[in-house]
């Protein structure tokens, strides 16, 4: 147990610092700030600062797996203000995907411009009919000749209005196969074509985030299928998981107590800033405790993954935690907003308190984070039986058994 | 002694709702939140016509007479529809000037709010968290006010305001004598939604006893939004009820799978009981107002706390559609927070309740 | 809706403190305190002030059903310092089942002699595999001759060590009789007998207070079933509605709220009573909250009930918005205590604020009320299916249906 | 970089869980629990023999000079096997000691301590709530301390008490000299029974650093309690999930319930979380000294949280048999109640925690 930076991490920062010294800003000749930031991050990843899961001959810097280290980037970027890795669909899912089920052809076909960020990715696993089941879904592609030929319906796609390709999960094989999940492929897909329409959903908050995505003799060519067909349930869990991982829940909690501490600061209650309340002050140290909470299981998880232990259940627990903390922050910020809860985006004259606003969206945002990626419900009972080794739910099942003897 | 609703009571609240029926508003609503129109004046003139704007008037300023219980069975009704109208504002204006005007004031205005011939809202916050009385600020100074007000519901379309004002005055200020602009902005909750208003020397009328009457005005605000919650409350629980029992997954009804059936349990049983303390709320503010500041604190902080958390968990019941502008939950849950804010977060609302105890 | 108390109602409350001023305390002479407050009820009942609902030819008073009157004798006794009025079982669950299904002569046999606590009563219904589930009992009772012979096991009869009587649901009727419970029958049983075996369970505060009864061959008489043979399923849940409309939970909660405001009253933080912080007193409001909104939905229901109107659902949800209340105090009251939690029974030298160690009791009894009487999950079956018209919990059927395909 | 137990620590936890197996230790609790025994010293024995009791002190005092992170890990399994032995009172004195001593302190009373020889514990409190060195306000008299503490966990059996004095000072009494009496009553956790102590003239030695001693001690309390909690919380967890899986209800297990599941995966969900927070605790106490207060508090404060919580479920998962003297759920129930009050409650733990901060 050491969380000490040590002599070896101490000299990768200080080289680090001296690389974003020398980097960022970069001179106004080389461009405007777009293209400057795509200079240092094209420089970054050369280096092995960005890209690192990545292999070279793709594009990325690929480095060795090292929670430290990754910590150390994030935290010395920030400090120095430099433009941060774009985190995506296609470097975040489809290309870990493509590494581990992608032939040859299809590495070299996706993965270089999806690094690039020339291909950018949306994706098409939820249907109107199967949010949290997924295995119950219906979009279907028929092999015709050399081509898939797509028919069906996907929902909550969030990017598919701006990025021109989608991850499909569809169905390939025959309705009766048993377990229904085995008929399901993952297939790669690009959404410029007539055979596919594309319908923005507008959120609760007002804007337009999510899409519905129809599919009417869609088309895509016969090698789309990542993983061989039927196996796209078992290459899209390992998404799931690799989904979960990541430390953005934890880093996403200690901000928001930041954000929680600063509105404290500059909303006055009896005379006084709110932050001197002992009550306030109790409940927010609640919240530091379960993040830390977290932030210290999550280390313990990933210290003993990089030595080959395994590293017991705590990672299937982290999204119900945090959205127990999400629920406990909003009772907070609910008080201290007071009025200001009843304003979509601030008054123009000054009335409502700077950065309240983003509270507002920030509680109607923590309602989508219960839902997406499986709901708490779901949770639990993954939880309960892997965890606990509870009973499998029995109601499904039943209900099935009894739709088949009714047939 | 009893405490259940007398035949007229029924009758009011059984009226009431048809007029306020889900399959008649769901398209008026509807046509609010999608900015096409700015409020519901269709549903308004029929609750006009019905004489919403008449039952807490006196019958000798043109109104019913009735008490606070019968408007709150009302106010329960339009939290239960989420109609469009600019109930909150013009009810309290109105019991304002009942409460606190003198009875040539009473017979100025009360005759045109009681027919619903003008409109009127209440200009009571200035900064934040200001709703007690003794926080207003703004001073009429030579018959005139100046100043800045906030969270004025339906402010925007008001003919009449009542403003709060130091010491806990109030005044009338008619909006077309002048000094009045309104600032609009994005509300939250697009069916009530409220505008800072500013007011420059316009022309004020004190009410005579504005003092008293504003911390009834207050109490009435509490019992009215804790009616509006109860009666949301029910209705999100309703649409998640109904959600359920039709909506599959893993091959059977969500409704099948015991957590659901639980989590709605849950929801209903904290629900049900809160008309016990909105029926109590209103009944003491007509009966017995010594107890009316508690029982109003008490109702609104408990129902909207609990109609903010259940409308998030039956959000959250309804999955991604839930979260979609197109589904009509959100028109509830963001009710819900209106209900919440408006008239004093609730932790201050159970720390005024406590002031009127022994304790 | 008229809360106040009318013309009526106030001269009844002033002949009531009449009465209480002519009957209590009594002159010595008529015996010893015992004996003076069992003068006191036997008058009181004569004067219509106590057993209310039971008919004079059994020893009652038999007055009409009238909340508020309840509540003026409730205040004005309490308030005088006179004896209350004895509750126990056989008053407030086997009077109420004889007289709406015994027999006359069941009704002459047992009425008198538990209104006058000649006979006291336990309640035999919970077995140790049948909790929640009292349908799947097992004590059996045959009919031999002209007796039953009962054979099987009880347990938490709270007062079985006691009381020489008992309510035993038992199962007359054969084990295929569907549905299960229709083959149960109500049962009066005297203890004292060689058949019987009373062993007390001693609870986790250390206090015997249950106890599990053995019959081995016990015996009852023929005539000993109350309501029909296979009808003590319905005889027993009419009971259980009688149990849950009762005031007493309300006015528990109240008074569980004034304790909490004296011990907060008399606990010191920061120099200063405990009961000055806002945030303490906002909880304390939110306890009150609760508190009322029970008394007046209760108020409503007999209000409709008083005039044969339907009443609603709230009776079926009080035991679990009661049980959330004891939750909510639990948190309040164990900040309060502080180190005194630690403590059974305070120490002779003074330790430990006075009182404190019953909120230790009171933490340790209120799981026991979240247990009794039917579990929370049970209660939110019956509301999920009752109030909110969702489908009957499958597991349980589908476990039976899948034990029975087997058999 | 890396926070993972190394081989050494695993093996110190896999050797000290085999010693407090649950089944070895049942029968020894119970006979502590049922009065037969005042506390567990067959087992006590044992963990001396295997070192325990010498874990944190230095070597040249007889010890094994490791740090809290071990101790901790050895917390956890009393907790979770729920000992009836006096390690709280003995490992604080010992810290206090350890932190707070001579050279020639610690030569004196370390190599006893160590070795088991004599059975320490500490005398901090004297009101209620007054866990923190500045509350105390016991002062030594001509090398002689009066008055009276609270909390002292087994008092009634240790020889020598570390003692928390005015200032923050701490100091050390040798109950065999004379003049300490303890009054004991009736403790909930009858595995760590605490009790009063009265001094009255009572010898004490000052520890040389006894005020940064004090609060390094409250620290590896809270530390220490957190890991115990951890323990027990997943133990009383383990409970109920063996019950529920063997325990049947309308023809099915419990554990088919969906509702039951769902608690159960509710109730690890807080729990498992928490492992990590305790680890930092011991962890910051160990190798980063200025983030010991805080981690130590946060640790302390919501890990007993959870564990009263989960105690509280898990007792209504086994319905009456839960509420049961013989079953033997409550045993845990009761060091819940113990790690949440002892060391402080967890508000103002909480509180303090955030006087850490930057806040």
């Amino acid at each position: 147990m050491d969380l000490s930076y040590s002599q070896e991490n101490e000299e990768y920062r200080a080289k680090l610092q001296a690389f974003l010294q020398e980097n960022w800003p970069l001179p106004e000749s080389l461009g405007d700030l777009e293209a400057r930031k795509e200079e240092f991050r094209r420089r970054a990843t050369a280096a092995g600062y960005m890209m690192r899961a990545i292999p070279k001959e793709y594009g990325g810097s690929e480095q060795p797996l090292d929670f430290l280290k990754g910590e150390i980037i994030r935290e010395e970027i920030k400090k120095h203000g430099a433009p941060t890795e774009v985190v995506h669909i296609g470097t975040g899912r489809v290309v870990p995907v493509l590494l581990a089920h992608g032939t040859p052809e299809q590495k070299a076909k996706w993965i270089p411009g999806t690094v690039s960020r020339e291909f950018m990715w949306s994706q098409g696993y939820s249907e109107p009919n199967a949010g949290s089941d997924l295995a119950s879904l219906k979009t279907r592609a028929e092999l015709v000749g050399d081509k898939w030929i797509i028919n069906g319906q996907k929902i909550w796609s969030s990017r598919a209005h701006k990025d021109p390709y989608m991850v499909l999960l569809v169905r390939t094989e025959p309705e009766d196969v048993a377990p229904r999940h085995k008929g399901i492929s993952y297939m790669l897909v690009d959404l410029r074509q007539p055979g596919v329409e594309i319908r923005p959903i507008k959120q609760i908050s007002g804007e337009p985030e999510f899409n519905e995505v129809f599919f009417t003799n869609a088309e895509a060519p016969a090698d789309a299928i990542v993983g061989g067909r039927g196996n796209g349930w078992n290459v899209s869990r390992m998404l799931l998981r690799f989904e979960r991982a990541a430390f953005s829940g934890i880093n996403w909690a200690d901000s928001l107590i930041a954000r929680a501490v600063k509105t404290a600061r500059s909303t006055i209650r009896n005379g006084r800033p709110a932050i001197e309340d002992p009550s306030l002050r109790a409940d927010l140290a609640r919240l530091q405790a379960r993040a830390m909470a977290m932030r210290y299981s999550a280390y313990r998880d990933m210290s003993m993954e990089a030595v080959g232990e395994p590293s017991g259940d705590y990672m299937l627990m982290q999204k119900l935690y945090l959205t127990e903390f999400l629920l406990k922050l909003d009772d907070i910020t609910r008080d201290l907003l007071a009025d200001d809860l009843m304003m979509l985006r601030p008054g123009e004259g000054g009335d409502g308190l700077k950065g309240n606003a983003k509270w507002v969206d920030a509680t109607l945002q923590s309602l989508k984070i219960r839902i997406a990626g499986g709901s708490s419900n779901i949770q639990r009972n993954i939880i309960g039986e892997r965890v606990l080794g509870l009973p499998r739910d029995q109601v499904g099942v039943n209900a099935r058994k009894n739709q088949e003897a009714a047939q | 002694m009893n405490f259940r609703l007398n035949e007229d009571q029924q009758q009011l609240q059984g009226t009431i709702a048809k007029i306020l029926a889900a399959d008649r508003m769901q398209p008026r609503t509807r046509a609010v939140i999608d900015g096409k129109q700015s409020w519901d004046k269709e549903t308004w003139q029929e609750l006009i016509d019905f004489g919403l704007t008449g039952i807490v008037v006196p019958e000798e300023n043109g109104g019913m007479g009735m008490s606070l219980i019968e408007l709150a069975l009302c106010a329960e009704e339009l939290g239960r529809s989420a109609a469009a109208v600019p109930f909150l504002g013009h009810a309290l204006a109105t019991i304002a000037i009942v409460e606190g005007g003198s009875d040539a004031q009473k017979a100025k205005y009360l005759p045109g709010l009681a027919s619903g011939e003008v409109l009127a809202s209440v200009a009571l916050t200035e900064g934040n968290d200001t709703w007690a009385p003794e926080d207003w600020q703004m001073k009429p100074e030579g018959g005139t006010i100046s100043g800045h007000k906030r969270n004025v519901p339906h402010g925007a379309f008001a003919q009449l305001l009542v403003v709060g004002l130091a010491g806990g005055a109030l005044g009338v200020v008619e909006v077309a004598s002048g000094g009045v602009s309104c600032e609009t902005f994005e509300p939250l909750d697009l069916t009530r939604p409220i505008c800072s208003i500013d007011f420059d020397h316009a022309k004020v009328d004190l009410l005579e006893n504005g003092p008293a009457a504003a911390v009834r005005t207050w109490d009435a605000a509490l019992a009215l939004l804790s009616a509006d919650a109860y009666g949301g409350a029910w209705k999100i629980t309703e649409m998640a009820r109904d959600y359920v029992q039709v909506r599959e997954a893993f091959g059977a009804k969500l409704g099948d799978f015991q957590a659901i059936k639980h989590q709605m349990a849950n929801i209903v049983v904290e629900v049900e009981p809160t008309r016990g303390l909105y029926w109590f709320a209103a009944y003491s503010f007509a009966k017995m107002p010594e107890k009316a500041t508690h029982a109003a604190s008490l109702a609104k902080a408990q129902t909207s706390e609990v109609y903010d958390k259940v409308a998030r968990m039956c959000t959250e019941l309804h999955g991604g559609i839930g979260f979609t502008w197109e589904f009509d939950a959100h028109i509830w849950l963001k009710r819900a927070i209106f209900d919440l804010a408006w008239g004093g977060r609730p932790q201050r609302l159970f720390i005024r309740a406590a002031a009127q105890t022994d304790w």
